[in-house]
């Protein structure tokens, strides 16, 4: 089995190989067929593992193997390494999956009208391929130092995916702007794995968190029992530090700045890094950690805090957006405020909280992962098979186009309905038991949310009914828009029926905090009235949006500040374009530059112009005239008798 | 105690010295520098004669004042047309050399006075120097043998005249 | 002789003898000029690489001596100066560093004009000093190699260079030199303590052992050798010498001097400034750790704001060095290691750097970032060769920034002390800096629309420059893949330093 | 009357052969062979010079006058094999038609000054001593007159001579002071006369300041050396080399000798702090002064100044280390100052041109000419693996020797000092390979005997540092001499 | 009353001090070398009288002053045949209009 895992990770890694170099070399399709087809291998390996470990070792043991890469102190030993458990087989059927979609659909996605792939096609292959086993070795890394070194990977593939189409300056900056900020996350994580580090002596998890094991992640958080820096524990420190770093790989506020502009890249790119998988590295980091998140209740606040916030921040933006791929995107950062929110609400005080069901937000939030990965890949592949068609991200150049795309159209009905938590598709199931994990934790966690879930059935409502419906579509271009070819809606069915599905998944059997099995119940109260809230959301979508009318306009003149505030993103990116620019660059990057050249180089050039003046200066010594230099002679001879003999005799 | 004729001498010399040599720099007519500079060397015989050091008054009188002066009598006639003064010195040039010379000799004054009592050390009995004491040390090679010296000094003589004739030639 | 028995000097002689070989060829054949260059940077390689094997067979037969290979001849007798020879784990791979920037530098100057002999035999001459410099452990022949290796610049950059040349190549040689003049004196004062009983010698090891010098005396000799080598290692506020060098070097000199002049600098600071005062340096090193500090975020930050690609390069030298410098000063093995391995990555990346900004520099005739763009396009290979040098240069894993900063970081802040562990927060604050202006450079240059219709005739790598850059590409991707090959290799070297300041042996977990 | 004495000195005696077999040549043979005259001069001197290898012989004679012994031996030896490039050097020029009149005067001119320079380097004794500084100096005024074309050859002459008497009244004056304190005039008796003086007194500094200004104004000690640069420029180029080297290395090694021996018992402490001031002053200035200089010779001047400053440190540690060091220093700056005056009299030779721009591009035309002076410049900035890094390292270990603070911070001063002089070494190599103007002096072959001295010049410059066995030897004739430092 | 060596000296420091004097400000360079005499005439006195008046015993200040005449000679017929040789060409021996070597 650990071949196996090793295996699918190799297999991306030489794909990513294989299509980068010799990719130029062979015509476009097949290398992009070559990809399509690796993948599958991978996939059915991923399967095979995962099944493999869900079936036959029960219990929830941990499978590793790991070789030394880096040996820091004798004890403090980056390894190289694959640990299946849990969490780690779900994530690489999940990977697998939508990877493999997203390569299927990107065989047509990736093409002109004619059906000609587009130039780079094999560049991307490869970067998908690097993506897909960056991703593959995140979540099957034995320790913190592996997942680091991952997350940085993924950040990578996912700037060089972004920025596909390099010379577009829209690309081009997003895509810097997404390293960047997910760098400044990672230098966060870095430092909560130096302060963890520094008194565990240890990156491993099996040390660290245990994997199942609580008294290892007690005896981890006891070794810094007493470190404290501005009066705050240590092990708060690097855990808080720890869900920086995740919050930027999954986009919580205010970090969260980098993935609407994200949607640049290709969009079977959203789909697959910046929906269903990269963006939950940070949500899998703290499912990781979560033992050790356990004994750091300030940690876990701030988690929670962070999370429900950026749950309803990012879904009162994305009421507003009109840019496709945009809402979609902030409807991701809300659906992942969900899982973390789930995490930290899991545990209150040092404590486990729930009861019987401890655990459960756990549970829920792995299973909102899974869940989320599919329809939000799902919709997302569909918003891409729409803007093949019409060539815009823009809702205006939509509307009424189900007509056009049944397929896609109730693909993506599908998607909303998931994702809105109606049952029985998939959303609701997951999304319930977040609701109940809230409601464990305080009624004031669990309204708030449940409200964030109304919002979400009313956003992805507004955004299906002005792309499907609103009013009559306007043909713009030489052809009708379409359904696409099947490389592209094969993989929607395919999507579309695992979301519809996948909510039956047994799940808290198979993946839960400490291994045993969770025996989840229906809470019918928590049920029933978040699929009412869902259904007044999409009612008033419905109300507003389905056919073309003109209370929005009215709404959004009533209340245009809100409105203007709310599309502006309120404002972060403003923020962030102030600090960076005036701040950063203007304010210290400038004025350091200035201080080099002027002070630091002016003073050695001084130096430098000194030593010449002085020598311009002391020119008239000599003069030319014989006399003056006898008596400098003399004078000179004189003053060493005289001075010498003063200071020697005198004093 | 000094013999009366010998400090009468002594005066004369001194001030001779004194005078003449602050008048040889001062006139403002070469030829008569010339001239105050023979007094001078003239007076310095007479000091050495003083200290029964007949050989070298000689040699001063008859080397320096017979030929130096002579040497400069010469050169004076050469580079100058006669009657010509010296133009004025300038008073920053004076100060300078007032300047320096004051202090050469307060230094020099301060270094031999205070080098113990030695100064009014006084001269002991006549110790006549024979010639032939001082024609023996002139060629012996052994202690206190100047041999080697005056050898030395022939070849510095002789890389004179050559050092002169290269001057002198025309080309 | 025996003498010749020994390889080590195999690397002043084989210098020497392509010097001599270049020599004798004539000024027009610049075929047999490169045969003569390629064969003599092949040579030096092999023979790096021969001895990193024979170091790895020593070391495996159990040979735990702190230097192998020494050997140690009279030079000079009243001063009691040898030719003493000998390598660790650290030399050895800064010798490979050099063997490879060194090949890879004949490659970037195959088409160099005018004066290709003239030009290749100051390459060699430098290489000569930098090599002599690593192999000796004598503190009057490492002193001498080190300013060989030195002068050789001025007339690199002056006759070579471009843009300000005259200005940049006086102002780096006299800076330099000037570090040299305060590292002469501190050599000198070493000399004399070197022991109690009068028998002074040159020879590191033994003056570390005879561990004489009084206290009071390291407290002088400590900062005046840290800054000799310093002002190489680029040091604040040393380092202004740097970005006007760089910039108006030719390629190959560039590369060789960010790639290994640099790195003289920072072996130095160890071998000499540390090791042989630990007292001092442990009491006032803070000062000198504040200032790398500096170095580091000062470096990151001016960089941000350069257009120049050079410039941009040269300060990013500066961040990069001062961790060196920083680590170095941490006093412990994991930091040491991970100096040495930056020393390698960033000699590798920027090398890299300096030779892809030359090709460019050659194609466009601009290096300022602002006029041009869309080079990917036009340029594929030596895009992607820069992009890989970036992402190097910013730490990414699987090349080899990324583990010499992690060794550093987490060697850093294993340090007792929060002072340091603050600092060493600081400076990891570089990483988000060099990441932006890496990306920076890369968003405008590369990628974007092309700037200068002009641009679109240019054509991409020629052979030579593919070798060459491919050499240092995976150069880095090897140390970036496997850097615990190199981190062995280095980290027993540090243990009589380590020992010297009072620490502990690594006794590796297995 | 012992005239076996002579036997004593066969360096001396072989060096008045020389001389009168050349002044009996110029005198005797006829006209047609009189252009052999400086090859003539050249071989017999060369013969000399190898003969005057011969093992020394050791021991004073003449009264404790004079003594032979192996650090006189080594460093005459040095000044003959500067000397002996000198004159190689101006074979060309003196069969330039205008100088061929003269010739055999300069040749004999230099061979009487280097006696002298001899008699200063072994003379235990003031009067010998001042004779032979007088048979050193008074000479080289004809000498600096002898380029008669020039206005500047005279006015150069006239300014070295008005100062020269002028510092060899002073330094007579410091004499007279040291005579009336200690009675004698014999260094061995003087070191006892001293310390009879009883502690430290107005008197001996006094003179010890008139002598070291009498002796400063020969090696261009500042405040003393301002005749130096004028008289370097306006003399005809090989007198200025020679002026430069040997004159300045046979004055060094004297002066050392008198500090150690005369002053040395009780004054170390006096002297050295007095050549402190010296030094700093010399280094700094000499480089600050160099800096702006177009003109080469003047630039060399100014250049040797800065050097001298240098060879002081020997001095001024006062041991055989430092002693050893200064003798080895002033060998390698014989090889690097004597070929760059080789480029520059050579060019001069052929194009009359002596300023640092006309050299610009010379790299272009004449590579081997500026390759040989880039090796002079490093050499003299003290560049490795030249033998210029050597010497400033050991004459700088020379210094340190002693172990003072004080020192210390000397040689601090003196290694920035480098840094300046390295800056102005780089322009000259800069004009020659980095300016790209079009070269003022066409390319052209010099003399064979120009480019021979050239060859022994580079030679010296790459082997004499790489050649430890040189320093090595020197330190031990320094140390098995008796009596350097015989200190009471 | 006697006559001391102090009452001997004085003349010949005077005697110095103006030789200085005279050096550093007469024009004509034959004055100068007039001057210069004065000075060694100075120091032949001092070499004299320390031999007469302190050590009578041996005849080196003496032998030393007979030296320094010749020297002195020397000097003078040298510096005068340079400066006359300067005079020929200049047409004058001021020492101020010397100067075309400067700085």
């Amino acid at each position: 089995m650990i071949t196996n895992t090793v295996l699918v990770l190799v297999l991306p890694f030489v794909m990513f190989l294989f299509l980068g170099l010799a990719g130029v070399k062979m015509p476009r399709k097949t290398a992009g067929v070559i990809g399509v087809v690796g993948m599958l291998i991978t996939t059915v390996l991923a399967y095979w593992v995962a099944i493999d470990y869900f079936m036959h070792h029960p219990g929830h043991e941990q499978i590793s193997a790991e070789v030394d890469w880096l040996n820091f102190t004798p004890k403090l030993v980056a390894r190289m390494g694959v640990l299946i458990d849990p969490i780690s087989a779900m994530m690489l059927v999940v990977i697998s999956t939508v990877s493999l979609m997203v390569h299927l659909y990107s065989l047509g996605y990736m093409c002109d009208h004619h059906g000609h792939a587009e130039k780079g096609f094999q560049r991307y292959y490869s970067f998908l391929a690097l993506f897909t086993f960056s991703m593959l070795g995140l979540v099957v890394a034995t320790n913190i130092f592996q997942m680091f070194i991952f997350f940085e990977m993924v950040g990578l593939s996912s700037y060089l995916l972004i920025g596909f189409y390099y010379s577009l300056p829209a690309a081009n900056h997003a895509n810097k702007k997404a390293f960047i900020v997910t760098r400044l996350a990672d230098l966060f994580f870095l430092l909560g794995i130096m302060i963890l580090t520094f008194s565990t002596g240890t990156f491993d998890f099996k040390e660290l968190v245990g994997l199942g094991d609580m008294a290892a992640s007690q005896r981890a958080a006891g070794t810094m029992d007493g470190l404290t820096f501005l009066g705050i524990p240590a092990v708060g420190w690097a855990l808080v530090f720890i869900f920086i770093g995740g919050a930027g790989k999954s986009a919580m506020y205010p970090l969260h700045i980098w993935l609407p502009d994200a949607m640049e890249g290709p969009t079977p790119v959203s789909a697959l890094i910046h929906a269903a998988t990269m963006v939950v590295a940070g949500v899998f980091l703290i499912a990781r950690m979560f033992p050790l998140y356990v004994l750091a209740p300030m940690a876990m606040n701030v988690v929670a805090v962070v999370g429900a916030f950026t749950a309803f921040y990012a879904a009162a933006v994305a009421c507003v957006q009109s840019d496709i791929k945009r809402a979609l995107a902030f409807s991701t950062i809300s659906q992942i405020a969900f899982m973390m929110t789930s995490l930290a609400v899991s545990a209150d005080g040092g404590q486990l909280v729930g009861g019987h069901e401890a655990g459960l937000g756990y549970m829920a939030s792995m299973f909102h992962l899974f869940t989320h990965a599919m329809f939000k890949a799902l919709l997302f592949l569909c918003a891409g098979a729409i803007i093949h068609a019409v060539h815009s991200n823009e809702n205006d150049k939509m509307h009424g186009l189900h007509k056009f795309m049944p397929i896609t159209s109730i693909a993506f009905l599908i998607g909303c309905l998931a994702i809105a938590g109606i049952p029985p598709f998939a959303g609701f199931f997951s999304k319930d038991e977040i609701l109940v994990a809230c409601y464990e934790r305080g009624l004031g966690w669990g309204l708030w949310m449940s409200m964030v879930a109304g919002m979400t059935a009313f956003y992805m409502f507004r955004i299906y009914y002005l792309i499907f419906f609103w009013k009559k579509h306007e043909v713009h271009t030489e052809h009708e828009p379409s359904d696409q070819p099947w490389t592209m809606t094969l993989p929607l069915i395919i999507l579309a029926s695992i979301s519809c599905v996948a909510g039956f998944l047994p799940f808290g059997k198979f993946v839960t905090y400490n291994g045993e099995v969770l025996e989840t119940h229906m809470n019918w109260t928590v049920a029933g009235s978040s699929v009412g809230i869902a259904l007044v959301g999409i009612a008033l979508a419905t109300w507003l949006y389905f056919k073309e009318n003109p209370k929005p306009e009215r709404m959004k003149n009533a209340m245009s500040g809100l409105w203007e505030a709310a599309y502006r993103r309120f404002y972060m990116d403003e923020l962030y374009q102030f600090i960076t620019h005036k701040i950063i660059f203007q304010g210290i990057c400038k004025p350091i530059a200035w201080f080099d050249r002027i002070f630091i180089d002016g003073f050695f050039n001084k130096l430098a112009d000194l030593t010449g003046n002085a020598s311009f200066a002391i020119r008239r010594v000599q003069g030319g005239n014989a006399q003056s230099y006898v008596f400098v002679y003399l004078l000179g001879a004189l003053l060493l008798a005289a001075v010498t003999g003063v200071v020697i005799l005198m004093i | 105690m000094e013999s009366l004729g010998n400090i009468i001498m002594y005066v004369i010399i001194a001030l001779s010295i004194i005078v003449f040599s602050v008048m040889a720099v001062t006139t403002k007519k070469i030829l008569r520098a010339a001239t105050y500079l023979l007094f001078v060397l003239l007076a310095t015989a007479g000091i050495y004669f003083q200290l029964d050091y007949q050989f070298l008054g000689t040699t001063q009188i008859a080397v320096y004042a017979g030929g130096v002066v002579v040497l400069f009598v010469f050169a004076i006639l050469l580079t100058h047309k006669p009657g010509h003064n010296a133009e004025p010195i300038t008073s920053h040039k004076k100060a300078q050399g007032i300047l320096a010379a004051v202090a050469c000799v307060v230094l020099c004054g301060v270094a031999l006075f205070s080098f113990g009592r030695f100064c009014f050390k006084t001269l002991g009995g006549g110790t006549d120097v024979p010639m032939g004491k001082l024609g023996m040390s002139m060629l012996s090679t052994g202690s206190d043998g100047y041999l080697l010296p005056f050898e030395a000094l022939s070849v510095l003589l002789l890389a004179c005249i050559i050092a002169g004739v290269v001057i002198a030639r025309r080309r | 002789m025996e003498i010749f028995s020994n390889i080590l000097i195999y690397f002043v002689i084989v210098p020497l003898l392509t010097l001599g070989g270049l020599a004798l060829t004539s000024n027009k054949g610049i075929k047999a000029i490169r045969a003569v260059a390629v064969a003599g940077a092949s040579a030096l390689m092999a023979l790096a690489i021969w001895l990193v094997v024979i170091f790895l067979r020593e070391r495996g037969a159990g040979n735990n001596a702190e230097m192998i290979l020494t050997g140690s001849w009279m030079w000079y007798e009243p001063l009691n100066v040898k030719l003493a020879l000998g390598v660790d784990g650290v030399s050895g791979v800064m010798i490979l560093l050099s063997a490879f920037i060194v090949f890879a530098g004949v490659f970037a100057s195959w088409k160099m004009n005018p004066l290709p002999k003239q030009f290749f035999l100051w390459f060699f001459l430098l290489s000569t000093g930098v090599f002599g410099f690593f192999i000796s452990i004598d503190l009057f022949t490492m002193f001498m190699f080190y300013e060989v290796a030195l002068i050789p610049m001025y007339l690199l950059i002056g006759v070579w260079g471009s843009g300000n040349k005259n200005y940049s190549a006086m102002k780096l040689t006299l800076m330099l030199m000037g570090g040299s003049a305060f590292l002469m004196l501190g050599i000198i004062g070493i000399y004399f303590h070197s022991s109690a009983d009068g028998q002074f010698t040159m020879n590191i090891l033994e003056i570390a052992k005879n561990n004489a010098i009084p206290e009071s005396w390291q407290m002088w000799l400590f900062p005046l050798t840290f800054i000799g080598f310093g002002v190489l290692g680029a040091m604040f506020p040393f380092h202004t010498w740097s970005p006007d060098g760089h910039a108006s070097a030719p390629t190959a000199v560039s590369m060789l001097h960010a790639g290994v002049l640099m790195k003289l600098g920072g072996y130095g600071c160890f071998r000499i400034a540390i090791y042989l005062m630990p007292a001092a340096a442990q009491s006032i090193g803070w000062i000198f750790l504040l200032l790398t500090g500096i170095s580091i975020v000062y470096g990151a930050f001016s960089a941000c704001v350069q257009t120049d690609l050079k410039y941009i390069n040269a300060y990013s030298s500066v961040s990069h060095c001062g961790m060196v410098l920083f680590a170095i000063l941490m006093f412990n093995h994991t930091a040491m290691t991970g100096a040495v391995l930056q020393m390698l990555s960033h000699g590798l990346m920027t090398a890299l750097f300096f030779a892809l900004i030359g090709m460019i520099y050659g194609r466009t005739h601009t290096r300022d970032i602002r006029e041009m763009g869309g080079l990917m396009h036009i340029m594929p290979y030596l895009g992607v060769g820069y992009v890989i040098a970036g992402l190097a240069s910013l730490g990414l894993p699987g090349l080899s920034g990324f583990a010499a900063e992690m060794t550093i970081f987490f060697g850093s802040f294993q340090h007792p002390d929060m002072f340091h562990r603050v600092l060493t927060v600081a400076a990891t604050c570089s990483i988000v800096i060099t990441a932006v202006y890496i990306l920076r450079v890369v968003a405008k240059l590369l990628f974007g629309v092309v700037q200068d219709e002009h641009h679109r005739t240019l054509t991409d790598a020629t052979w030579e420059e593919r070798l060459s850059t491919a050499t240092l590409i995976l150069a880095v991707v090897a140390i970036g893949c496997f850097p615990n090959f190199f981190s062995d290799i280095i980290r027993a070297s540090f243990d009589p330093i380590v020992a010297a300041l009072g620490g502990m042996r690594y006794v590796s977990a297995q | 009357m012992d005239y076996s004495q002579f036997l004593m000195m066969p360096q001396e005696i072989g060096l008045l052969a020389v001389f009168l077999l050349v002044f009996l040549y110029d005198t005797f043979m006829p006209r047609t062979t009189q252009r052999a005259l400086p090859l003539v001069t050249v071989v017999l001197f060369g013969v000399y010079m190898t003969w005057a290898f011969l093992p020394p012989s050791m021991g004073k004679c003449f009264g404790d006058m004079f003594e032979a012994n192996n650090a006189t031996w080594a460093m005459k030896n040095i000044l003959n094999i500067g000397v002996f490039i000198v004159l190689l050097q101006s074979v060309k020029w003196t069969n330039d038609d205008f100088v061929s009149v003269r010739r055999g005067e300069f040749y004999e001119l230099i061979l009487l000054t280097l006696l002298g320079m001899f008699l200063m380097v072994s003379a235990r004794h003031f009067l010998l001593f001042v004779i032979g500084l007088e048979t050193a100096s008074l000479p080289l005024a004809a000498l600096a007159a002898f380029e008669k074309r020039y206005y500047e050859s005279r006015e150069a002459a006239a300014k070295y001579v008005m100062t020269a008497v002028f510092s060899s009244a002073i330094l007579l004056m410091g004499l007279s002071l040291v005579y009336g304190a200690c009675g004698t005039l014999y260094f061995s008796n003087l070191s006892f006369g001293v310390t009879a003086t009883g502690g430290v007194n107005w008197m001996l500094i006094v003179a010890l300041a008139f002598v070291m200004a009498g002796v400063g104004f020969k090696i261009s000690l500042v405040p003393f050396h301002l005749w130096t640069a004028d008289v370097y420029q306006g003399a005809p180029t090989a007198v200025t080399s020679y002026l430069s080297v040997i004159s300045k290395g046979s004055a060094a090694f004297a002066f050392m000798v008198i500090l150690v021996q005369v002053f040395g018992s009780l004054y170390q402490e006096v002297w050295q702090w007095m050549l402190y001031a010296l030094i700093v002053l010399t280094i700094t200035v000499g480089n600050l002064f160099a800096m702006r200089q177009r003109n080469l010779k003047r630039f060399l001047a100014f250049s040797s100044v800065s050097q001298a400053g240098y060879v002081m440190l020997g001095v001024i540690a006062a041991n055989e280390v430092g002693m050893a060091s200064m003798m080895y220093y002033i060998l390698v700056y014989i090889f690097s100052n004597l070929a760059a005056f080789g480029v520059v009299m050579a060019i001069e030779n052929h194009c009359g041109k002596v300023t640092i721009d006309d050299y610009n591009g010379l790299f272009k035309t004449n590579p081997w000419l500026a390759f040989t002076m880039m090796l002079a410049m490093f050499s003299l900035g003290g560049i490795p693996p030249f033998a210029g890094f050597f010497s400033k390292f050991f004459i700088f270990v020379g210094a340190a020797s002693t172990g003072s603070v004080a020192i210390y911070v000397l040689v601090f001063i003196a290694l920035v000092n480098t840094i300046i002089s390295l800056y102005y070494y780089l322009l000259v190599v800069k004009a020659m390979f980095i300016r790209q103007e079009e070269c003022a002096i066409d390319r052209f072959r010099s003399h064979w005997t120009e480019r021979l001295a050239m060859v022994i010049c580079v030679a010296g410059i790459i082997f004499v540092g790489l050649a430890s066995c040189i320093y090595t030897s020197l330190t031990k004739l320094v140390e098995e001499s008796p009596n350097l430092f015989l200190m009471i | 009353m006697e006559l001391t060596l102090l009452m001997y000296l004085i003349p010949s420091l005077i005697m110095f001090g103006c030789g200085i004097y005279g050096f550093l400000t007469r024009k004509n360079m034959i004055a100068m070398l007039i001057s210069l005499e004065l000075m060694l005439n100075a120091v032949d006195i001092n070499f004299a009288l320390f031999n007469r008046f302190l050590y009578p015993g041996k005849l080196e200040g003496m032998m030393f002053s007979l030296f320094a005449i010749a020297i002195a000679a020397a000097e003078t017929a040298v510096a005068i045949a340079i400066i006359i040789n300067v005079y020929r060409i200049a047409k004058n021996v001021d020492i101020n209009q010397i100067n075309k070597l400067k700085f």
